[in-house]
């Protein structure tokens, strides 16, 4: 059925690029997998909406209104990202920049990345959502080095020691809830489905649990890449190939995210405490403040949209961390948004670093002359980012700032005082590579610019107008965050 | 709701809107194609901004009327409402607009900057948003629009992005924009007092506590104030207006300045129910700084569009001057003053939009016919280009507040205003008007010396390039745009009892009285505000006696006498050879500003020696508030950049410490 | 299951859960490189035993499964691996250490006292016959995690990671009888398919700065 | 209003136009004798105009229409400053179209048309002396602004009719806040007529000139028009500060016999005004322009400060 589809393409797709991703349409069979991964999702998503929460597999595995939404945002996204990464790699392959074989690495490794990402969505056993975790930064450290210059490996390298002792502490929180839960679950492998735990949150032991989250908390924040966990964060993306840096962003942020705000849940149940919520907003707003001054250092335009990634992660927790209906609404509006803006910009700098050849902002000039879509693109994307409107990150910064304004007024001008920075700093280095004369060359391939398009027309719907049933969607999801 | 099958002027209005929308999307079709975009979009752009005003003026004698779209946030759809203030601003944007599309379809050249249908989207879009401004009625449609407004002005600004300085004026004001809308978002979030009600409803029910109010007041006056041009957040304004096509220029200063002025009303008498009167004497004062400011600064411009633009700051200082007024009135209770005081600051809204736009769009002329916004390099034109000129001069009176132009008008209903001010029962206000009082008529004077500079220097004398010789006057929907605009000036400026009687509609609201009763008491022809034995004032008597004697005068002459006239070279008192290199230049008539303020400028002199075979002059003027204000600010922002750039340092060692160490804080802390 | 065995066995597990902090211990004064191995392989002895340990006293059948898999992953096969890394990079220097080592041992010691603390509480709670072990293992997860701020090359760093999850798995075991065996299995392939990349790594490290020198790796800054 | 008032509202504009180039004559006269000089006669001005009339218009080349209207324009203005200025009555039918404020607006005006003019044709004079001019302007027109505010806020109102009569038929009333004015308005209106300190109409000395400078192209009717407003505007300024500071004489009702007080009432108060004003040309020398802000930021001043005073003093009376 759609839940054994949606794990179960991906895998395959991983397999079969194992073996043909250096042929010439592997790019494509890359495509297709992830179009047919788009539509399981899509199934599985209908069903939800139908039918309500589902587990499966003797509970192995459990779909409930705020996964199912990331489950179809990570297909959707992967999708377009493969889309393109189609002409991407395919200059960068002429280039010379990789050989056939890396390709098939490439291809290969997305799917699979793809894979560990929905199964650590989809699963409902902890114990399985940090596996999946592990699995996924295996996954793009391979990814992330794929070029094999001193800056990937060293970005590779730092990405895989960092997230690997985050990733441990995880685990450790993992055990120390496995060990609160089993004397109420009994120790058989029950203990670890989040569905029992989330039954029975209310008696589990306050100080292990305590204990646990904040293990949870550092593990899994390292990937989301709150401050000051985040350092891997902005070379992994600076130095892997595009697309990579897209779903990273995109996707792999939010997904660990989502761990956090799994185990919030738990901790709130069992705490009768802000605590969890009081941690979150605390690595929220330094992730914020700190990622804005940041911004305005960056040479390297991937580099400087990592940061800007990292201060809307800050931004996302510091709403769950509020955790009330509205805020909590803001947080998953503002994961959507932001996983589709800040791809679509992905992709544009793609076709831009490509087209001039470097990465280096102050030798990107004047896009708008070569090719006014990708600069286009740029210039709508940065300005969503930044919170303009009639985007729909305004909508969610918006709603975020409002319930900030009624809950946290204290809060309020700092969050306001890090976006002004950001802006000065972000726009005042995109609106010369847009605008200006240019230094940039034409590419024998035509640019995939349906994705950038796509993505922002969807983030420009969401700032004028949510469609009820996502709005109801968001809602259900936001009530049992808390 | 717009429940019934009556056709209510909201629902035209907002009909109106949409179609600016689809007229600009119509313009990327055939983005290249000139015909059609400048003959065939922007004309029809004009038509219904003609309909817009037409709209609000119905709406200025309905009811107010309320619409919910099903759009915007889930919890927070777009409220939209219109009553006679949004009424009263959707009349000067349709008016002014009008104009100004009318004389863009004319200007817009081949291969300049974007292309033409990109703009006419932009453009169209400007529009658009600006009357969704002044008709939302919830934070959230408010913003989306006032950002919307301040995107679409940015990228008209920077349609011409391949000069870097541009670039620069685009950002900068981009940023403040950004940095005031932040200002409003966090006004708003106090206006809505905890209750999580972001509607304009939810916020006037909301009883506001004094401090709170204060707070909510100070931050929508620094919010709007940015985008108004207040000091001392004025610095975008003069980089931006020259940097703009002239029609986006008239339309920025015309009537988006008056958006903010708009929203400042809106907060200020409608979401807020107390109005403290120090907040009056606040804005009085930093009105009164920001219009000497503006028009000492315009007297020393080289720019012609420059200098247009401090005089808009000067006026938006006049404008806020007469607010602080009537704010100052409403907090002592005196209805019927802060009645005048409202009512002299909206008509001075109206006027400026009027003669601004009608000068802004003059410059576009000139620029497209001579190429050069340079004052150095004008002059004679009104021989070359007399409908430009003459037009010009009707918006010049009007600018500089002479009678029987509309200028004079708002300013003589404001030092009305002042001269009541003795009834106020506080001493150290009843002290300082007067002194403020002054200053206004000095702003007046002075901005009398800045339109004599700028009229005399680019359309009389002699042309001071060879070039000038061949400058072609203004194509026909050009001057048509021109003429309805200066035909607004005279109106204005001519019928005041009657606007005055459209704007009691307005103050009655929002201040609980009016004029209109008092002015149509002295008869259509006398503008007595509150008696005649008081006050009194008709432009029209002033103008026929001057049109009389004048013809009498002509005519006498003419019989009594000859009409010989005499061609010759100019006397000079005999000077032999004269050039027209001798006339004064731009610099040469701001000089004696210059000498009198200097204290207010950042002046860096380069003066020839005398022994110089190629005697060199050149002065730069700044403004001190760069270097007092604005880089300390970038200095520690770019501190604080430094700072957190240490955390980064490449060290993997030291990455995992942080980590390590983030763990045992959080222990540490739980325990 | 007489309670005699389980006190007896309570007692040896106490007894090997020591060992192990001692050994982390010795780690982390430890200089040369291939002893360091050694060690992380004896680490992983002590962790078979004691969760053969437990397995026999507590009856606990996936236990079994869990020992063989460390046995066969942890004593046998990443060792091996690790060795063979040394011979083919042929690094025979030693392991040099950003702090000095008695520094590095007093901080442990004071990271030692921390953990023990954080454990008494939860041990109090902790049903199973190995209650007190808990505390240790925190103990050697931050003292691994030491261990990897404090070295300089590479290889040690790798080690440390490997002996933080040495000690996850010995808290997995003694607090909690062992995770859930799907669990278990996954977290084993992922620890081997890590040490598979890593390896890789190290090569391509090699080929790149001609040492595993992490010092090379600190280009990626903000200037 | 009725007849008479009509009646005399033309009078009164009437006699301005003729009393006007008079009272030049008359200024010229006593500074002549205060120099030891021969006097010209005192209808010298008269013949003046009438030569000017007669002698044709040299137009420079460029010389824009707006030059050859704006000598009638400045007529225009003057005559409407003598019909809204009481010297006759108080009782204008005319006077509410426009109060001081909008006095002031019409000096401006007139003030503005002849700075163009001056930049017209394009000579350095020209723009000189316009720059000057308005230089004089910027400072003097809120000078005499404030100098109506203060007798505004003494009779409450800003009619100048109104103010008269409070001024000269209310009990009689000390208002030191006048006194500032008075001074305030004598050194106003020297510098407005182009006089010594200010200015000095009876050179053609380039650098000092301001006035001059502006009408050195003028010839003919024009220039006639020119000299004649300008003489208008010295009538107007002397009929105002007899009318706020010596109100007495001007009668509130119609009628011939008012009219028969009025008339010698006003010659006579012109003179002895004349007289001084001669006087004060003769004792006070030429200063630099850049005197001239200094000048009259003082008079400003004395302006404001009239103001306070009234504040101070006389909020009771």
């Amino acid at each position: 059925m759609e839940l054994t589809a949606v794990l179960a393409l991906p895998l395959i797709g991983g397999m079969v690029l194992a073996l043909v991703g250096h042929r010439r349409p592997a790019a494509e069979i890359n495509a297709a997998f992830s179009l047919l991964t788009l539509f399981a999702a899509a199934a599985l998503t209908a069903r939800v909406i139908a039918g309500g929460p589902l587990t499966a597999y003797r509970q192995q595995f459990f779909v409930d209104s705020l996964n199912v939404f990331l489950v179809a945002l990570t297909a959707f996204v992967g999708f377009t990202t493969a889309l393109f990464s189609r002409p991407y790699m395919r200059v960068e392959h002429d280039h010379g920049k990789l050989t056939a074989l890396r390709l098939r690495l490439y291809h290969s490794m997305f799917q699979l990345f793809m894979f560990t990402m929905l199964l650590a969505l989809l699963t409902n056993n902890m114990g399985i959502l940090w596996v999946a975790m592990e699995a996924a930064t295996l996954t793009t450290v391979l990814l992330v080095s794929l070029y094999r210059t001193a800056a990937s490996l060293e970005a590779a390298w730092k990405y895989f020691i960092l997230c690997g002792v985050g990733i441990a502490q995880a685990l450790f929180g993992t055990i120390l809830l496995y060990f609160a839960a089993e004397k109420l679950l009994g120790s058989e492998g029950s203990a670890l489905l989040w569905t029992h735990l989330d039954t029975v949150k209310a008696h589990l032991e306050p100080t292990v649990l305590s204990l646990a989250f904040v293990f949870l908390l550092v593990g899994y924040g390292t990937k989301v890449g709150l401050v000051p966990l985040h350092n891997w964060l902005p070379d992994a993306h600076a130095e892997g190939p595009t697309p990579v840096s897209a779903v990273l962003s995109g996707l792999l942020l939010n997904v660990a995210l989502y761990a956090v705000v799994r185990c919030k849940v738990l901790a709130d149940g069992a705490l009768r405490s802000a605590l969890a919520g009081q941690l979150m907003m605390g690595f929220g707003l330094l992730s914020v403040v700190v990622a804005a001054f940041f911004l305005s250092r960056q040479k390297d335009v991937k580099r400087m949209f990592a940061y800007s990634s990292i201060e809307h992660m800050g931004l996302i927790t510091f709403a769950f961390g509020m955790g009330e209906a509205t805020a909590s609404f803001a947080g998953l509006l503002h994961m959507t948004v932001h996983s589709l803006t800040k791809s679509a910009i992905f992709f544009a700098v793609g076709h831009a670093a490509q087209k001039a050849g470097t990465q280096v902002m102050d030798n990107i000039r004047g896009l708008i002359k070569i090719n006014p879509t990708v600069g286009w693109g740029l210039m709508l994307g940065t300005l969503a980012i930044l919170g303009m409107p009639p985007f729909g990150v305004f909508a969610s910064e918006f709603l975020i700032l409002t319930s900030a304004m009624r809950q946290q007024p204290w809060a309020t001008p700092i969050l306001l005082m890090a976006l002004g920075v950001a802006f000065a700093a972000v726009f005042g280095k995109v609106q010369p590579m847009v605008f200006g004369d240019t230094s940039a060359r034409r590419l024998p391939h035509p640019p995939a610019i349906l994705p950038v398009f796509v993505h922002l027309a969807l983030v420009l719907m969401l700032g004028l107008w949510i469609p009820p049933y996502l709005a109801e969607w968001y809602r259900q999801a936001a009530k049992f965050i808390g | 709701m717009t429940a019934g099958a009556a056709w209510l002027p909201i629902d035209a209005a907002v009909a109106l809107a949409a179609c600016w929308l689809v007229l600009g999307a119509a313009g990327l079709f055939a983005p290249r194609n000139l015909a059609y975009v400048g003959r065939l979009l922007f004309p029809l752009g004009a038509l219904v901004a003609l309909l817009l005003a037409a709209t609000g003026l119905a709406a200025l004698h309905a009811s107010p009327q309320v619409m919910v779209l099903a759009l915007g946030l889930p919890d927070l759809p777009f409220h939209l409402r219109v009553d006679s203030l949004s009424a009263l601003f959707l009349v000067l944007l349709g008016g002014a607009g009008a104009g100004i599309s009318i004389y863009a379809a004319g200007y817009f050249r081949p291969g300049e900057g974007t292309a033409p249908g990109l703009q006419c989207l932009q453009y169209h879009l400007f529009l658009a948003s600006m009357a969704f401004v002044m008709m939302a009625d919830d934070a959230y449609f408010f913003m989306v629009s006032w950002e919307t407004m301040a995107l679409s002005s940015f990228f008209l600004v920077t349609s011409d992005h391949r000069i870097p300085e541009i670039r620069r004026a685009g950002y900068l004001y981009l940023l403040i924009a950004h940095i005031g809308a932040i200002g409003i978002l966090l006004s708003f979030g106090v206006l809505q007092g905890g209750s999580g009600d972001y509607t304009f409803a939810g916020m006037r029910a909301q009883p506001h506590a004094g401090w709170w109010a204060s707070a909510a007041f100070g931050l929508a006056l620094f919010g709007f104030g940015a985008k108004a041009g207040l000091l001392p957040l004025h610095v975008w304004l003069p980089e931006a207006h020259p940097a703009a096509p002239s029609p986006v220029s008239a339309m920025m200063s015309g009537v988006m300045l008056k958006a903010s002025i708009y929203g400042l009303l809106r907060v200020t008498f409608d979401l807020l129910q107390t109005q403290l009167w120090w907040w009056g004497v606040i804005v009085l004062a930093l009105g009164l700084l920001t219009a000497l400011f503006g028009v000492i600064f315009s007297a020393v411009q080289t720019d012609m569009k420059r200098l247009l633009a401090y005089s808009s700051i000067e006026n938006i200082g006049l404008i806020l001057v007469a607010y602080g007024l009537a704010v100052t009135f409403r907090g002592f209770g005196m209805a019927a003053l802060a009645a005048l005081a409202l009512t002299a600051m909206l008509y001075h809204c109206l006027n400026h939009a009027a003669f601004k736009s009608l000068l802004f769009l003059c410059t576009g002329s000139v620029l497209h016919a001579t190429r050069s916004r340079s004052l150095g390099r004008l002059g004679g034109l009104i021989h070359r280009m007399p409908w430009v000129a003459w037009l010009a001069l009707v918006g010049v009176l009007a600018s500089a507040g002479l009678p029987p132009g509309n200028g004079f008008v708002s300013e003589w209903l404001l030092l009305q205003g002042f001269l009541f001010t003795p009834g106020l029962p506080h001493g150290y206000v009843n002290m300082l008007v007067p002194v403020a009082a002054a200053a206004v008529a000095m702003t007046a004077a002075l901005s009398g010396y800045v339109m004599v500079k700028f009229f005399g220097i680019v359309f009389l004398g002699r042309p001071r390039e060879e070039s000038l010789v061949q400058a072609h006057d203004a194509g026909t929907l050009e001057r048509i745009g021109l003429t309805w605009l200066a035909a607004l000036c005279l109106l204005l400026g001519l019928a005041p009892v009657a606007v005055i009687g459209e704007l009691d509609r307005v103050t009655r609201p929002l201040v609980g009285h009016g004029l209109g009763e008092a002015a149509r008491a002295g008869g259509w022809l006398l503008l007595a505000p509150i008696d005649a034995a008081r006050a009194s004032y008709s432009p029209l008597l002033v103008l026929a006696a001057i049109a009389a004697v004048f013809a009498l005068a002509v005519m006498a002459v003419h019989r009594l006498y000859h009409r010989r006239v005499r061609r010759a070279d100019p006397w000079d008192c005999g000077f032999p050879r004269q050039t027209a290199r001798m006339q004064d230049t731009a610099e040469g008539f701001g000089q004696p500003i210059r000498q009198v303020f200097e204290p207010f400028f950042r002046m860096e002199r380069e003066l020839p020696s005398p022994f110089d075979a190629t005697p060199r002059y050149r002065v730069t003027v700044a403004d001190h508030l760069w270097h007092w204000l604005y880089l300390p600010i970038a200095r520690a922002a770019e501190f604080g950049t430094r700072l957190v750039a240490f955390l980064q340092q490449g060290r993997i060692a030291v990455y995992l410490l942080y980590s390590f160490f983030t763990l045992l804080a959080l222990l540490f802390f739980i325990r | 299951m007489t309670p005699a065995t389980v006190s007896i066995g309570a007692q040896f597990i106490n007894l090997l859960a020591a060992v192990l902090l001692l050994l982390s211990f010795a780690m982390l004064s430890q200089r040369r490189i291939l002893s360091l191995i050694d060690l992380f392989a004896m680490q992983g002895a002590v962790l078979f035993v004691s969760t053969l340990v437990v397995a026999f006293t507590t009856g606990q059948v996936h236990l079994y499964y869990s020992a063989t898999l460390t046995l066969v992953l942890k004593v046998l096969l990443l060792p091996w691996i690790l060795h063979r890394l040394i011979r083919r990079l042929n690094v025979k220097w030693d392991v040099e250490t950003l702090i000095n080592i008695p520094t590095t041992m007093l901080v442990g010691i004071v990271l030692v006292i921390f953990a023990f603390n954080l454990a008494l509480p939860i041990s109090e709670l902790a049903g199973t016959i190995t209650r007190s072990t808990l505390g240790i293992a925190l103990a050697t997860v931050m003292l691994s995690f030491l261990m990897m701020i404090t070295r300089r090359k590479a290889v040690p760093q790798v080690i440390g990671f490997l002996a933080m999850e040495n000690g996850l798995f010995f808290a997995a075991t003694s607090a909690t009888y062992g995770m859930p065996m799907v669990v278990e299995l996954g977290i084993a392939l992922d620890v081997l398919v890590g040490m598979i990349i890593l390896g890789v790594f190290f090569f391509q490290i090699r080929e790149q700065f001609d040492s595993l020198d992490i010092r090379h790796l600190e280009q990626l800054r903000e200037e | 209003m009725s007849a008479t008032t009509v009646i005399l509202q033309l009078l009164q504009v009437v006699v301005g136009l003729a009393l006007a180039p008079l009272l030049a004559g008359w200024v010229n006269q006593c500074r002549t004798w205060l120099q030891n000089k021969s006097a010209p006669p005192l209808w010298q001005p008269y013949r003046q105009l009438s030569k000017l009339f007669h002698k044709e218009v040299v137009l420079a080349h460029d010389a824009s229409p707006l030059f050859r209207a704006v000598p009638y324009i400045l007529v225009a203005c003057m005559a409407l400053a003598c019909a809204i200025i009481p010297t006759l009555s108080t009782d204008l039918p005319f006077a509410p179209a426009a109060d001081a404020i909008a006095l002031v607006g019409i000096f401006a005006l007139a003030r503005v048309f002849i700075a163009l003019a001056g930049m017209d044709i394009g000579t350095a004079f020209g723009s000189l002396g316009s720059r000057r001019e308005m230089l004089i302007g910027f400072l003097a027109e809120p000078a005499l602004l404030m100098v109506f505010f203060t007798a505004s806020l003494i009779s409450r109102s800003t009619s100048l009719a109104t103010i008269v009569e409070t001024l000269a038929h209310r009990e009689f009333a000390i208002y030191p806040s006048l006194a500032f004015a008075g001074v305030a308005f004598t050194m106003v209106s020297l510098a407005e007529n182009a006089r010594v300190p200010v200015d000095n109409p009876a050179t053609h000395l380039e650098l000092t000139m301001i006035h001059e400078a502006m009408i050195l192209e003028y010839s003919g009717r024009h220039l006639a028009l020119v000299e004649w407003s300008a003489a208008l505007k010295l009538y107007a300024y002397s009929c105002l500060g007899l009318a706020l500071f010596f109100p007495w004489g001007i009668p509130e009702g119609v009628g011939l016999a008012n009219f028969a007080v009025a008339v010698p009432a006003l010659l006579g108060k012109l003179a002895i005004g004349g007289f001084l004003l001669a006087l004060i040309e003769t004792l006070s020398a030429k200063m630099r322009i850049f005197r001239a802000p200094e000048f009259l930021g003082t008079a400003f001043l004395l302006a404001v400060l009239g103001m306070l005073v009234h504040f101070l003093l006389e909020k009771g009376i």
